[in-house]
């Protein structure tokens, strides 16, 4: 109910959209989301990019999804690619100072630019 | 001018987007920013979020109660709830740079507001204090 | 199944869309279409302007209390005033073709929900019960 | 806060745009609004056009303050046309079975439409 989530095949790999709110109640669907992926895992994937520009609330356990995602890729010899961040994501990982840690892009379409 | 709203919700993670609703609207028009506003928010969503976790030990038949006082200086978040007692002195946050799911929680919480205080002085569970100073624009503003 | 959520507020004319930030949600959470959320807000919305007019007689430094219970097959707000007590004999919304400002607030609760409860029988105050079915889908829904 | 007006003078008369919502707190501030169009009453103007496109919310405070604004119209001898009723409008028009009281448009052109 709060969050809706759409996952796509690109060129690179994958693309996630998230909308709405990603807290306590709905982190899980996003986990289970880039679990998805993960499982589909081919050698031709370059990196999952997920949009995060519909995004209306992010709190430390919807961080704690992407440290998550972000490991796994790292493992997995993936991308991790976040896309457009809301302002709402952007105080969060302003507040946790992981700006850093993220391969962060302004656009959607930059982040799914070839590289 | 004291201005005290309450709201009690039941300790189900479904219903922390209420808790939004409310302190979001109340920070706004006690004079704080819109940016500021999102980040109080994230603040009490992250202490509700530790009482269910930790207080209830993920119970969600239990209470979560949040009263938002604005008065002319400050606004005040005091979270109660009727689980095991905090033990202040293992609430820590985790240094930053040790990048892993978790621990971000009380971080938030303590970057947010200008003082946190845990009082389990009373029979039962826990009452957190979360308060922030207005930037007072002028005299008597 | 019983959720029980709870929102005090001052009995200022400037706290009723926190009210209604609260309402909706819950409303349609239980089950209720948007339409007949917004219709729900509405019945309450002008129950709290009347406790306001009414049992308190514009003083805006009293309290509403407002409870919504989400039951399997109703939902249930129950308004409790602190104020006059109302004179439920003398609540009777007004007839529809008689155009004029005013005696609408009644006449929505009514058409809004199931059943309209003024009790006065505690020590201050009036408590209001709106109770309104729910749908059921199918057996055991 | 909650409501936001803008007034525009029109060919028929004045346009009175109401945005956000109209409860107890903020039906003063229309009131107000309508009380200045009044004010401004001259023999060229025909009709005082309200858009409702706009409104989130209306209680029966907001019917009331509408009601009055039509009594005060036709004792002036002017038209009082709503516009583009937004659907919270609709509904408590619908409960409080307004719709015929009132002369409704349903699109601010056809409203604005010398006739
Ligand atoms: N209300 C609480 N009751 C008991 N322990 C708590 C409470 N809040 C926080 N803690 C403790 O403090 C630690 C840090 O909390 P926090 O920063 O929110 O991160 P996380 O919940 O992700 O571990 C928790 O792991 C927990 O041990
Ligand atoms: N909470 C209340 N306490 C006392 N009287 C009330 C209360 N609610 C309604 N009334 C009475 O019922 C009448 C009808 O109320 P209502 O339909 O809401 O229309 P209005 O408030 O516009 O008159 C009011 O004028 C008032 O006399």
């Amino acid at each position: 109910m709060n969050v809706d989530i759409v996952t796509e095949k690109i060129a690179l790999g994958y693309l996630v959209k998230v909308k709405g709110d990603v807290d306590m109640n709905s982190s899980t669907e996003v986990r289970e989301a880039f679990g998805q992926v993960f499982k589909q895992r081919s050698s031709a994937m370059k990196a999952l990019v997920v949009d995060l520009s519909q995004v209306r609330y992010m709190d430390s356990s919807g961080i704690a999804t992407l440290v998550e995602a972000l490991q796994t890729c790292m493992k997995q010899g993936l991308q991790l690619r976040l896309a457009d961040l809301s302002p709402p994501v952007k105080d969060v990982f302003e507040l946790a100072r992981l700006a850093s840690v993220f391969e962060i892009y302004i656009s959607l379409n930059d982040a799914m630019a070839e590289r | 001018m004291t201005e005290l709203v309450a709201l009690t919700v039941p300790s189900h993670p479904k219903f922390l987007y209420l808790v939004r609703n409310v302190v979001y609207p109340l920070a706004v028009n006690s004079g704080f920013s819109k940016k500021e506003a999102r980040k109080i928010v994230l603040a009490v969503d992250e202490a509700c979020s530790n009482i269910i976790k930790y207080a209830y030990a993920g119970d969600a038949t239990k209470t979560i109660s949040i009263t938002v006082t604005n008065e002319t200086d400050h606004i005040s978040v005091r979270l109660i709830d009727l689980g095991r007692k905090v033990d202040a002195a293992k609430i820590a946050p985790r240094e930053l740079d040790d990048v892993r799911p978790g621990g971000l929680g009380t971080h938030f919480m303590g970057a947010v507001f200008d003082s946190v205080v845990y009082d389990t002085g009373q029979d039962q569970g826990t009452v957190l204090t979360l308060l922030k100073k207005k930037k007072i624009v002028g005299p008597g503003a």
